[in-house]
């Protein structure tokens, strides 16, 4: 047992020194292609980490939109900086362009940065080795509130007032990037016939997957932040090749999907409010109902969304207007 | 339904009533202008209801979902958080109806939705107790702020909201670093309990640094206002008002709320340091102000300087607590007021001019004397003249440094004031003489002039009704019960 | 005991194809040769660590749960090989010649 | 118990190698890089300290805690993501202009 | 109900409220400005004469608001306020119906009346102050509205000449209120109370008081045109001639000597302040600037500018008065607030119908002017002699009780400065008389209007003869009831002989 608490050790001084590296190439490394690959390699590492840190939630939430919907948001804007941008590719480090004083400039805030890290970590390990947090709370109430996973519960029902801000705040994220992005070109991909393959066998898969994930959060890792992430992998995939939103849709029937998640989380928590006199106060007999109807259309949201993010470009319905 | 007029869960629909409104603004983009508007209005009541409840009954609490700390999130309105909220609802008054004629149509229904969230994140922001909570609402706040500054959508716009996007992420993250570290220490997340539990520790200390450096940055105190003036020069007239008058309080609000009831436990000298940087900022600011050739960066770098006259409250704070905070408090009132209606009235000389530089104003006194009102009444507030509620801050401020014999800052207000009324004279001036190259003018609706009009009038009045502002602040005494009172 | 022996086997043979496949990746000259290396480490390496893995499971289920990944990963593998493959001739990556 | 700490370190490398690549680095996408990877640093301090529970389980709010700020990460990063665009577009440089003062 | 908690409010308010609605009146509807103004003018007039008559039975009037916790807005109409009230208010009157034939075709009316009500209200304001706060808000408020008055004109001369003002005034603001909060910090209180509210402070205070008294009269000394903070007031000068009338004569300089004197005897007390050594220096102040004032005078072309530097001068008469702290000194110096007003706006009003009626500004072009214009420069005549001293003209009065006064508690130098400042007085004076009676017209006027056979418009013309008039009146009856000199005599005896 020794060698394998050892074992593990070591395995956690790699996962956190590869965790470091990995950030270092993302963030220096000469060719920001590979400072982006980089990153996704990160957040990859960082599920697996998070694993480890008895966090599946978190891993799931991680790889799907800390990696893969971040990552590919990234590559995106890659891409159509390349005929925007005189120097693309690596203008950040350019060595013959140092002079001395922009030496010093990067020696300041390197010995600046090591202060601050160094009081941060003593003030880290002056944190007590043993702390519950809000652990038995949680615990004791879980019964009430309509799911058996702790992170689910605490994310709509403890806290659920968070969550509902979150929702907004992903959609904010959208209606801002259509505000400012009318004018930024979309991806223009030609499929080709293996991706399409690929993408009519892999959408459905990743609705099930959605779906299964969603269904499994109230007693296991999951939930609507990680099936709807899945959603939008597979909305993405669509982009990608080539599918198109039927132009009927892309008005006011978009709209109503995009921003059902938070009109739902909004009636019901007005209904609560109707019923048992508190905002967002759900009934224990009714919880697991409610929170599971309000994480099915938040799912249904939070990938539309996604996908729609990761287009960047409003629907022409917005855009003439 | 039970539910009388007093019961009514005013701060809820602070929060869901901008929240629909946003909402529906997105579904039905045509008829945005009219939800807004109504849905401000509605704002308006709300806040009103709920001064009305917390006036009556004193502090309001909140357990959101009935779950109560520290296990879940609670809403809390004191006198401060309710200023707060009124003062929000009345500059958003003031910017919609200001709005509706300003926007073109493509715009409006980009402006409202997240205008509106804006707003919902401001009142959530002063609704919160619970630090976490906080830390979202900062998060939609800044969201919202940066899309909204993009708005006039200017190369210049976007470069500078670029760095205000930079410099909100930073300060956000800051603070949840914060967060993260006051709730390890502590087991908690509600404001209250933290306020319980909390001790001196080296740990506590690094918490305290990351929140006041995060929320500094989002304030733009010297010299981290570097973001500021570009970001709320180049946005929108309405827009810019938004952004100085609410959404950089905001962050100060949160940094006094916590200082109140956390952070004054540690022993530190942090508030001399804020009042240095104050100090800086005000005649750093002001000079740069009187430097600007274009009104809108003139009026950008007044907020800077009136940011750090807020920071001037925290050295103050230690002897003569309730005044000196009182003066900060009624200074945000006022500057919200008096800052927002600048701004207005800077996007009706713009609109007017169809340029804001400040030497080719050409006799706008004649020909738009109600924004030129405006601009005057708003700049006797800022210059802290009486009457008008930047003189009553002033003057309690003043009254605060000469009890302490704080001579240095004594003279920093002094100076800032004088400064002050150079650069709103500055403008001024201009709008009465005749510019070299005549210009024909171009239309100003009368509802952009009165808007402008009404925030400036309502920072005057703020002069007039300091006693029971100052009574109003008091509830719940944010501030401390024990501390000496002038 | 005997099937934690050979789960064991089987997991280490799997990590040495990754190995085999990480090497080629690093140190293979161009796009395609090390899209080569990548594969075998892909099909091979993941599909005798999910045997080794559904040796030790509890259930059928987890079993099909691990055997559904080899499969989708193979898949997306496949897939993606040709695209990055695709992508790169498109681009005119000339294929390496000693 | 050290893997707790030997995390939360990893958190805090995290967090200022990214505000260094935030202040040194001129490319706005690295910018955004880095602030992803600030807000990781953040995120896995969170999540490493919530094990020093007695029990087996880790504390789950910092857990939600953390999917709430992944959200709100990937919103800031896709908003950001547009903006860099817009300002390359106008600019024809990833960067922020040389001559403003920062 | 008591009426009386209200008067002082209606007083400010009857031009306040003109003055919000003129703002908002189409240039074109003069007929309803004029009526507004001289509604407001006569109402405030009637208001201030029943309070005089009030306070001559010994009723109170004072209006009080809640302002800040500890603090409140008020208004008192004692015997000082109501001496520099009544001023304010017959001159308002009278300049009014100036200002109306002055401005007849000239742009934006409506806001130089508005502005113009608003500098009334704030002197108003000033003169009922209860305390010092009080004082604070509408000394403020004349600053502010005054300054659109200076511009008014919209050329790049004006515009410098309202930055020179705001440069002083606000500087001089800033001062007051710093002087402002610290003695409230030290005392607690603000309300002006006869002999001072000061005397319970120890020793140890001594020094902040004396800075504190220095802070006040440099303050007021910006408006009051104290040498050397007099810059501002001959630039201004590029104002309409009813507002350097009002400005010299009543508003501005008027509220900076008016505020010396509340210091002086409402906030420290003749006493304190002799005790703290402050008054010889503050004599001395004055006696400089009445002879500065003067010598500048002698050496100005430009007739506005001679007449603001005797402004400079003339009103530091009252500071002396003030500052000699003896009974019949202060009889001298406040009885000169008011006759130095109707005097000054008597020649200001002159220098206007020159300029509006045949475009001279300067005094050489001045030959011979007294046979076109006979009755404009009678009055002119009397203003000017009433400057130097000659009795019976009410200037006579104001020097006689300083020279008294001064003699009284033994400051026998100030007889020189009074004795050098009026020649001086004659010496800028008469050769202008001279020039207007007794030579022939060299040249044409420069730009003559025609009225008809008059010699100029009924508006311009009655306002000086009216104010000439009363400086003769107050001079020959000073001692009748309800004359300025009575009123003075009042004050004096409030501050010096009661407990």
């Amino acid at each position: 047992m020794e060698a394998l608490a050892l074992l593990q050790d070591v395995f956690d001084i790699l996962l956190g020194f590869g965790l470091l590296w990995l950030a270092w190439l993302a963030l220096f490394s000469l060719d920001l292609f590979r400072s982006i690959v980089s990153f996704i390699s990160f957040g990859l590492l960082m599920a697996i980490i998070w694993v480890r840190l008895d966090a599946p939630d978190v891993a799931l939430a991680e790889a799907a939109i800390g990696a893969g919907l971040t990552g590919a948001l990234f590559l995106a804007a890659f891409a159509k900086l390349q005929p925007a941008s005189v120097n693309g590719k690596g203008s950040s480090i350019n060595p013959q362009k140092q002079s001395s004083r922009k030496q010093l400039l990067r020696w300041l805030p390197a010995l600046i940065m090591l202060w601050i890290a160094s009081g941060l970590t003593i003030a880290i390990l002056a944190l007590p080795p043993h702390a519950t947090g809000l652990t038995s709370e949680v615990t004791s109430n879980l019964t009430a509130s309509g799911v058996s996973n702790p992170v689910t519960a605490v994310l709509l029902n403890f806290r659920g007032y968070d969550t509902l801000l979150e929702i907004v705040v992903l959609l904010l994220a959208l209606l801002a990037v259509w505000s400012i992005g009318s004018s930024v070109p979309s991806i223009e991909s030609e499929p080709g016939p293996v991706l399409d393959t690929l993408s009519r066998l892999l959408v459905p898969i990743l609705i099930m997957v959605s779906a299964y994930l969603l269904w499994v959060g109230a007693h296991a890792p999951g939930g609507a932040f990680q099936a709807g992430a899945v959603l939008g992998a597979a909305g993405v995939l669509l982009v990608l090749s080539g599918w198109k939103l039927y132009p009927g849709l892309e008005g006011f029937p978009l709209r109503l999907v995009l921003t059902a998640g938070s009109i739902t989380f909004v009636v019901i928590a007005i209904l609560t409010m109707l019923v048992s006199g508190t905002f967002m106060q759900f009934p224990p007999a009714q919880a697991s109902i409610l929170i599971l109807i309000l994480e099915m259309v938040a799912t249904l949201s939070i990938g539309v969304t996604l996908a729609a993010l990761f287009i960047g470009s409003p629907p022409t319905d917005i855009k003439k207007l | 339904m039970g539910i009388t007029f007093i019961d009514f869960p005013w701060a809820i629909a602070l929060i869901l009533l901008p929240l629909t409104g946003g909402l529906s603004c997105f579904l039905w983009p045509s008829v945005s202008k009219i939800l807004g508007l109504v849905t401000v209005i509605g704002v308006m009541l709300s806040a009103t209801g709920l001064g009305w409840l917390v006036i009556d009954k004193g502090v309001y609490h909140y357990l959101v979902g009935g779950w109560g700390a520290p296990l879940g999130i609670e809403l809390y309105v004191d006198g401060l958080s309710l200023l707060m909220l009124m003062v929000t609802a009345l500059v958003a008054l003031g910017v919609s109806i200001y709005s509706i004629h300003y926007f073109e149509l493509s715009y409006q229904r980009r402006f409202w939705p997240l205008w509106l969230f804006l707003l919902t994140a401001l009142n959530a922001l002063f609704l919160s107790a619970d630090i976490f909570n906080l830390y979202v609402t900062l998060e939609l706040m800044g969201l919202a702020a940066v899309a909204l500054a993009t708005l006039t959508g200017s190369h210049d716009a976007f470069t500078a909201a670029m760095r205000y996007l930079l410099a909100t992420l930073l300060g956000s993250l800051a603070f949840l670093f914060g967060v993260v570290l006051l709730y390890h220490s502590f087991g908690s997340l509600d404001i209250a309990v933290l306020s319980e539990r909390f001790e001196s520790n080296i740990t506590a200390w690094a918490a305290f640094g990351l929140i006041s450096a995060g929320l500094v940055l989002k304030t733009a105190l010297f010299p981290m206002h570097f973001w500021l003036p570009p970001a709320h020069a180049n946005a929108p007239a309405p827009v810019s008002a938004v952004l100085s008058a609410l959404v950089v309080k905001a962050s100060f609000y949160i940094l006094l709320r916590l200082w109140l009831e956390i952070f004054s436990q540690l022993d530190t000298d942090v508030d001399i340091l804020f009042g240095f940087l104050g100090s800086i900022a005000i005649i750093w600011g002001s000079l740069q102000a009187l430097r600007q050739t274009r009104i809108k960066l003139l009026v950008a770098y007044s907020t800077v300087a009136q940011v750090g006259y807020l920071f001037l409250a925290f050295p103050l704070a230690e002897k003569v607590g309730v005044t000196a905070w009182s003066a900060a408090v009624y200074l945000i009132l006022s500057h919200a007021l008096a800052k927002s209606a600048m701004f207005l009235a800077a996007g009706n000389l713009l609109r007017f001019g169809g340029h804001d530089r400040i030497a080719d104003l050409d006799r706008v006194a004649q020909r738009l004397p109600i924004t030129v009102a405006a601009f005057a009444l708003a700049g006797v507030s800022i210059m802290g003249l009486p009457p008008s509620g930047g003189f009553i801050s002033k003057w309690l401020l003043l009254q605060s440094a000469l009890v302490q014999s704080q001579w240095g800052l004594v003279g920093v207000m002094l100076i800032g004031g004088v400064l002050a009324a150079a650069y709103i004279f500055k403008v001024l001036g201009r709008a009465f003489t005749q510019a070299p190259l005549p210009h024909e003018p171009g239309v100003v609706p009368a509802t952009m002039e009165w808007a402008a009009l009404l925030l400036a009038g309502g920072a005057i009045l703020l002069g007039f009704f300091a006693s029971e502002i100052l009574a109003i602040i008091e509830i719940g005494s944010p501030f401390g019960a024990g501390e000496v009172k002038l | 005991m005997l099937t934690e022996y050979v789960s064991a086997v089987l997991l280490v043979a799997g990590a040495i194809f990754y190995l085999a496949g990480t090497i080629g990746l690093l140190r293979f000259p161009d796009v395609y040769t090390r899209l080569h290396a990548l594969t075998k480490a892909d099909n091979l390496g993941l599909g005798l660590i999910v045997i080794g893995l559904s040796l030790q499971a509890s259930s059928f289920a987890a079993a099909g749960k691990l055997f559904l990944i080899w499969l989708l990963v193979l898949l997306a593998g496949a897939s993606v090989s040709h695209l990055v493959a695709r992508a790169a001739l498109h681009k005119g990556v000339h294929l390496w010649k000693r | 118990m050290n893997t707790v700490f030997l995390y939360a370190l990893v958190g805090i490398g995290l967090f200022c190698l990214g505000l260094f690549a935030l202040i040194v680095q001129a490319h706005l996408l690295r910018k955004i890089l880095a602030i992803n990877i600030m807000g990781s640093g953040v995120f896995l301090i969170l999540v490493a300290l919530a094990r020093r529970t007695e029990g087996g389980i880790p504390d789950p709010v910092p857990h939600a805690m953390v999917i709430t700020g992944i959200v709100v990460a990937v919103s800031a990063t896709a908003l950001a993501l547009v903006m860099i665009l817009k300002v390359t577009e106008s600019s024809g440089q990833p960067e922020f202009p040389d001559e403003e003062s920062k | 109900m008591n009426w009386n908690a209200w008067i002082p409010l209606l007083v400010v308010a009857s031009s306040l409220l003109p003055g919000l609605i003129i703002f908002r009146l189409p240039e074109e509807r003069v007929r309803t400005r004029i009526t507004l103004n001289l509604i407001g003018a006569f109402l405030k007039l009637v208001l201030v004469g029943w309070m005089l008559w009030g306070v001559y039975q010994g009723q109170h009037f004072e209006t009080r608001l809640a302002l800040l916790p500890d603090l409140d807005l008020v208004l008192r109409a004692g015997p000082l306020s109501l001496i520099f009230v009544s001023l304010s208010t017959v001159l308002w009157l009278v300049t009014t119906v100036y200002a109306i034939g002055y401005l007849e075709n000239s742009p934006h009316r409506s806001r130089f009346f508005g502005f113009f009500s608003l500098c009334v209200t704030a002197t108003v304001g000033i003169a009922l102050s209860g305390n010092l706060i009080t004082f604070l808000i509408f000394y403020e408020l004349l600053t502010l509205s005054t300054y659109p008055l200076i511009v008014h004109r919209g050329t790049e001369e004006a515009r410098r000449a309202g930055q020179t003002y705001l440069a002083y005034t606000i500087f001089g603001g800033a001062l007051l209120l710093l002087a402002t909060v610290w003695l409230y910090t030290l005392t607690g209180s603000l309300e002006f109370t006869p002999r001072g509210f000061i005397h319970g402070l120890g020793e140890e205070h001594r020094t902040a008081l004396i800075i504190i008294f220095a802070l006040f009269i440099t303050g007021f000394g910006v408006k009051a045109a104290l040498v050397p903070l007099h810059g501002w007031l001959p630039q201004a000068m590029i104002a309409p001639a009813p507002v350097s009338a009002l400005l010299h004569a009543v508003a501005v300089v008027k509220a900076g000597a008016f505020g010396i004197i509340r210091v002086v005897y409402d906030v420290f007390g003749i006493e304190s302040a002799a005790e703290l050594g402050v008054m010889s220096p503050l004599a001395w102040l004055a006696a400089v600037t009445i002879i500065y004032g003067s010598l500048r005078a002698l050496f100005q072309n430009d007739l506005k500018r001679r007449l603001a530097f005797s402004t400079i001068s003339q009103v530091s008469y009252i500071t002396l008065g003030v500052a000699i702290a003896g009974p019949i000194a202060t009889i001298g110096g406040v009885v000169h607030l008011v006759h130095q007003g109707i005097m000054k706006i008597t020649l200001f009003f002159c220098a206007g119908n020159l300029a509006e009626t045949l475009g001279i500004h300067k005094i050489s072009e001045m030959n011979g002017v007294g046979h076109r214009m006979p009755w404009t420069m009678a009055a002119f005549t009397v203003g000017a002699l009433g400057m130097i001293g000659v009795p019976p003209i009410a200037g006579f009065v104001s020097k006689w009780y300083l020279g008294l006064g001064a003699l009284e508690v033994g400051e026998g130098w100030v007889m020189f400065v009074l004795a050098g400042s009026s020649l001086l007085n004659a010496a800028y004076f008469l050769p202008i008389l001279h020039r207007i009676w007794f030579r022939k017209q060299t040249a044409a006027w420069p730009h003559e209007h025609n009225f008809g056979n008059k010699e100029t418009a009924w508006a311009l013309l009655l306002p000086p003869v009216v104010t000439a008039l009363m400086a003769l009146a107050a001079g020959l009856v000073a001692s009748a009831p309800f004359s300025p000199l009575e009123w003075a005599q009042l004050i004096a005896q409030r501050e010096f002989y009661q407990p």
